[in-house]
């Protein structure tokens, strides 16, 4: 229980950290939480220490509605599960701090959300696409991704 | 040899040699020898996904491909007859499928095995931007095999069906 | 092309780059590996992936939510029961659905079952890999007589689409239920054979112990999950820490061992079938009589507007669906965490100082499945 | 004597190892010899569609061309126009194609059915020349019933409508007695 208390008192001395109140048991996490970019790896670092893993990373695409990209991380630790997912709004077209020097999955996470979205990660040390085909220009994910052209190509012979 | 007309400059090599043909012809032995290959068809080690474990139990023991003479795969292209398209290639595998293909000796074939290699499968929607829709996009292919994936049976019904063809020639038509 | 060319005109030269795979006989499928040699031993490695993908996120984005069914179990194919299931569960917890009782029996007795012929196949591919050709054709006579009975529900052999939301297609059969008792009594001799042909060799011991070890420290950094971790001692298992389905009900162990090195990951796997029988028996104890599909299904599957998380047990590891509705028939993202992915990102650390021999050991026996990897 | 231990824990392992293929020697064999013998197959295997022909419409199926697996198919791999004939409450399909080469064996088509005329065939190891050959025209075997079920059916929707119609009168002549009595 230490170990949790410890959390969330690192966590309070993030200033651009907001926590989300008693999050939904259907979101699957123990805590839900709102960052700025400049202080995801201080975040990244707290959880670190107290020996969580990131678990997931991954990027939405929003700007639809906000004009800005979500980029998702999550973190949990071995045993009894504690969850928690951090969120980072940016700017479309802005990057993110890298998390590749505190966590090894974060180097491929990174590389796999920026060749789906295109988010860029700042001190990332080889951000190449890692899925899509060699020489791709296009970031498949996104919302306008593959709608114009798809109904160009059914119309033309599909 | 004077009559032949010259092949267009931008002829495939398919195409080259089904105008050019074989410079001696010996039927006989011709005949002997598509048997021969026909009966010992060694398929290339190369699996691209779901379908591969299907071919993967169509070597083993309760189908045993081994009794058609195809149960010994061999992993380098060069040692190969037959190239099994086991799963959906995608648009980064492509290219190295065709050099897989290229480094096979002649006479090679091909079987797609899959509804992916057919024509995409049902991967294929509106705006698929990651596979390639159908092997014979890139590789001439002989036999096809539906299924998603198709039994092990399946596949050694194609491995016959391409027996068939071999044996046949260049009289048989398709 | 420019690495190539410094290091020719380095004083180093006996130094060189293999490429290994896409297509290899031991990269299970399409990975590519670039290993950077002095010899025999290996400087650094660099795992491409990316030759099955397959966007499956983007179709995701395509379809509405029935229409997703037959991905996932084509996501991982080899323990695609439990991918097919784990979609519907992630489903269902989101929009509330109760599913009946033996829908939930045998959805675990299905899971289970598929969990042994996914270790089966990787315990024979993996001997392939290290020369020996026997095991691997005990192995697929064993993983037949699964695949028959799953086959005998599902009417799949492979890439099952048996869950539905609130339920199951088809109900199990007697011959079902007789076949799986009969199979888990025999499979308990052949496991004690496997035992005896595989674990006491001396060319299996000398290329899997000490091979591979993977340091405890990395699996907090690349956040390993799966038996890869639990051959590094941490009995971490989904099935136990947060319970989906009814898996708090059965009586299990957590299978660990401490060296983490292949011959423990081959260890802790042949102990994974053994606890997966047990459970497959007490569930056909317990298994009720019932309707197999929920009463009230909604006709419209549209989760709230919200983001989900649901994590099931794969054969890999902690498999888990990232669901992201905006209130329609069409999910916005479904983002597919798989394990296979963070296994494989380590071995940019474990490979090099070994030798080019041991990769193959080392790959094997960290079970990669391609397309889960590249989705 | 190193090398002799070695020596001997190899050959204990080969000798233990060998025992075991040996203890198998006595086994039935498990191979299947496919064309000439086949295994049994699960009655539920998964294959192509098919309409099945049901009672309602004999010699026929029961399709109404609701287009309800068409909608649903995750791979768009069945295409159904319908046609209504002359006096039938119910639509028919006057084309059922199947591309199976796209079709996943997901069963989603089934689930929808609502006159549960699709069902899979039993052939398991199609293998084809062309792509063209896994084109499937579904309504193939049934083309030549086509017009007497037709028939049939109009004559089981006249009947219908007959009968619904002694129904409505005698109801309105039950009510007219009420009303009648009422007074």
């Amino acid at each position: 229980m230490s170990e949790a208390s410890g959390l969330a008192a690192a966590l309070a001395g993030i200033a651009s950290l907001k926590t989300a109140e008693a999050p939904d048991a259907k979101s699957g996490c123990q805590g839900l939480h709102t960052v700025g970019r400049e202080a995801i790896v201080e975040v990244g670092r707290v959880f670190r220490e107290a020996g969580y893993m990131l678990e997931m990373l991954t990027a939405l695409d929003m700007r639809a509605a906000e004009q800005a990209m979500h980029v998702v991380y999550q973190f949990n630790r071995f045993g009894a599960p504690d969850r928690h997912r951090v969120r980072v709004v940016v700017p479309a077209g802005e990057a993110v701090p890298s998390l590749a020097d505190l966590f090894g999955s974060a180097n491929w996470y990174e590389r796999e959300a920026f060749d789906m979205l295109g988010v860029r990660f700042d001190g990332h040390p080889y951000l190449v696409r890692i899925l899509t085909e060699e020489g791709a220009d296009y970031h498949p994910l996104l919302k306008d991704f593959g709608v114009a052209p798809a109904a160009a190509e059914e119309a033309a012979g599909g | 040899m004077k009559e032949t007309p010259p092949p267009p400059a931008n002829a495939t090599t398919e195409e080259l040699l089904t105008q050019l043909g074989p410079l001696v012809h010996l039927d006989v032995l011709e005949n002997l020898l598509n048997q021969a290959r026909a009966r010992s068809l060694w398929p290339l080690t190369f699996g691209l996904a779901c379908c591969a474990i299907e071919m993967m139990a169509a070597g083993a023991s309760r189908f045993d491909m081994d009794r058609f003479g195809s149960g010994v795969f061999r992993p380098s292209a060069r040692q190969a007859d037959v190239m099994i398209l086991a799963g959906t290639i995608s648009r980064k595998m492509g290219p190295v499928v065709k050099a897989l293909w290229d480094q096979m000796p002649s006479p090679k074939w091909a079987i797609a095995m899959g509804g992916c290699t057919i024509d995409g499968g049902p991967f294929k929607y509106p705006g698929q931007y990651a596979i390639v829709e159908g092997a014979d996009k890139i590789i001439p292919v002989d036999v096809y095999i539906p299924g998603c994936p198709p039994r092990p049976e399946a596949l050694i019904n194609g491995l016959l069906m391409l027996e068939q063809k071999i044996k046949a020639g260049k009289k048989f038509h398709v | 092309m420019a690495e190539l060319i410094q290091i020719a005109s380095d004083e180093d030269r006996d130094t060189f780059y293999l490429n290994m795979g896409p297509q290899h006989p031991s990269t299970h499928g399409v990975l590519r590996l670039r290993l950077h040699l002095k010899g025999e031993r290996i400087l650094s490695a660099e795992p491409i992936i990316g030759y099955s993908h397959r966007a499956h996120e983007k179709m995701a984005e395509n379809r509405n939510y029935i229409q997703f069914l037959p991905n996932p179990s084509r996501v991982d194919y080899l323990s695609g029961m439990i991918y097919s299931i784990g979609y519907c569960q992630a489903i269902e917890k989101a929009i509330g659905l109760e599913v009946p009782e033996r829908a939930e029996y045998i959805r675990v007795i299905c899971n289970e079952l598929n969990r042994i012929s996914s270790h089966l196949l990787w315990f024979g591919t993996f001997l392939l890999d290290l020369g020996g050709v026997t095991p691997f054709l005990y192995c697929f006579d064993d993983r037949e007589k699964i695949l028959d009975l799953l086959d005998l529900v599902s009417g799949s052999r492979l890439t099952y689409c048996y869950g539905r939301f609130g339920g199951l297609v088809n109900d199990v059969t007697d011959d079902f239920l007789e076949g799986t008792a009969r199979f888990c009594t025999a499979f308990r001799e052949r496991l004690r054979e496997y035992d005896r042909l595989v674990t006491q060799n001396v060319i299996f011991r000398n290329r899997t112990i000490g091979v591979g070890v993977m340091r405890p420290e990395l699996a907090q950094q690349f956040g390993i999950t799966g038996p890869c971790l639990r051959a590094m001692g941490m009995a971490r298992d989904v099935r136990r820490d947060e319970p989906y389905g009814i898996y708090d009900r059965f009586e299990f162990d957590i299978p660990t061992r401490t060296a983490s090195d292949c011959f423990d990951r081959y260890l802790v796997r042949i102990a994974e079938m053994e606890q997966s029988m047990r459970i497959v028996e007490q569930a056909l104890a317990k298994l009720p009589d019932g309707p197999i599909m929920a009463k009230k299904i909604p006709r419209k599957i549209a989760p709230a507007k919200g983001e989900y998380y649901f994590a099931v047990e794969s054969a890999r590891g902690h498999f888990g669906m990232f669901i992201v509705s905006d209130g329609s028939e069409i999910p916005y993202r479904i983002h597919l965490r798989t394990p296979s992915f963070a296994n494989l990102s380590t071995m940019r650390t474990v490979l090099p100082g070994t030798l080019l021999a041991d990769t193959v050991s080392i790959l094997g026996s960290i079970d990669i499945v391609l397309p889960e990897i590249d989705r | 004597m190193g090398r002799i231990k070695e020596i001997a824990k190899g050959a204990r392992s080969l000798i233990g190892s060998m025992g075991v293929t040996l203890k198998h020697l006595k086994d039935e064999p498990v191979t299947v010899e496919y064309p000439a013998e086949r295994a049994p197959i699960s009655p539920l295997q998964r294959n192509a569609i098919r309409l099945i022909e049901k009672e309602e419409t004999p010699g026929s199926h029961n399709c109404i061309a609701c287009l309800q697996c068409e909608k649903i198919c995750p791979s768009n791999c069945i295409s159904i126009t319908g046609y209504r004939p002359e006096g039938l409450a119910m639509k028919r399909p006057e084309t059922f194609d199947l591309n199976f080469a796209l079709c996943s064996e997901c069963g989603l088509c089934l689930d929808v059915c609502p006159t549960a005329t699709l069902g899979y065939t039993k052939v398991y190891d199609k293998a084809g020349y062309t792509r063209a050959d896994f084109f499937h025209d579904l309504l193939e075997e049934y083309r030549e019933t086509e017009e007497q079920v037709v028939e049939h059916l109009r004559e089981a929707d006249r009947r219908k409508k007959a009968e619904r119609e002694a129904k409505r009168k005698a109801e309105a002549e039950a009510k007219a007695k009420e009303a009648g009595d009422a007074q």
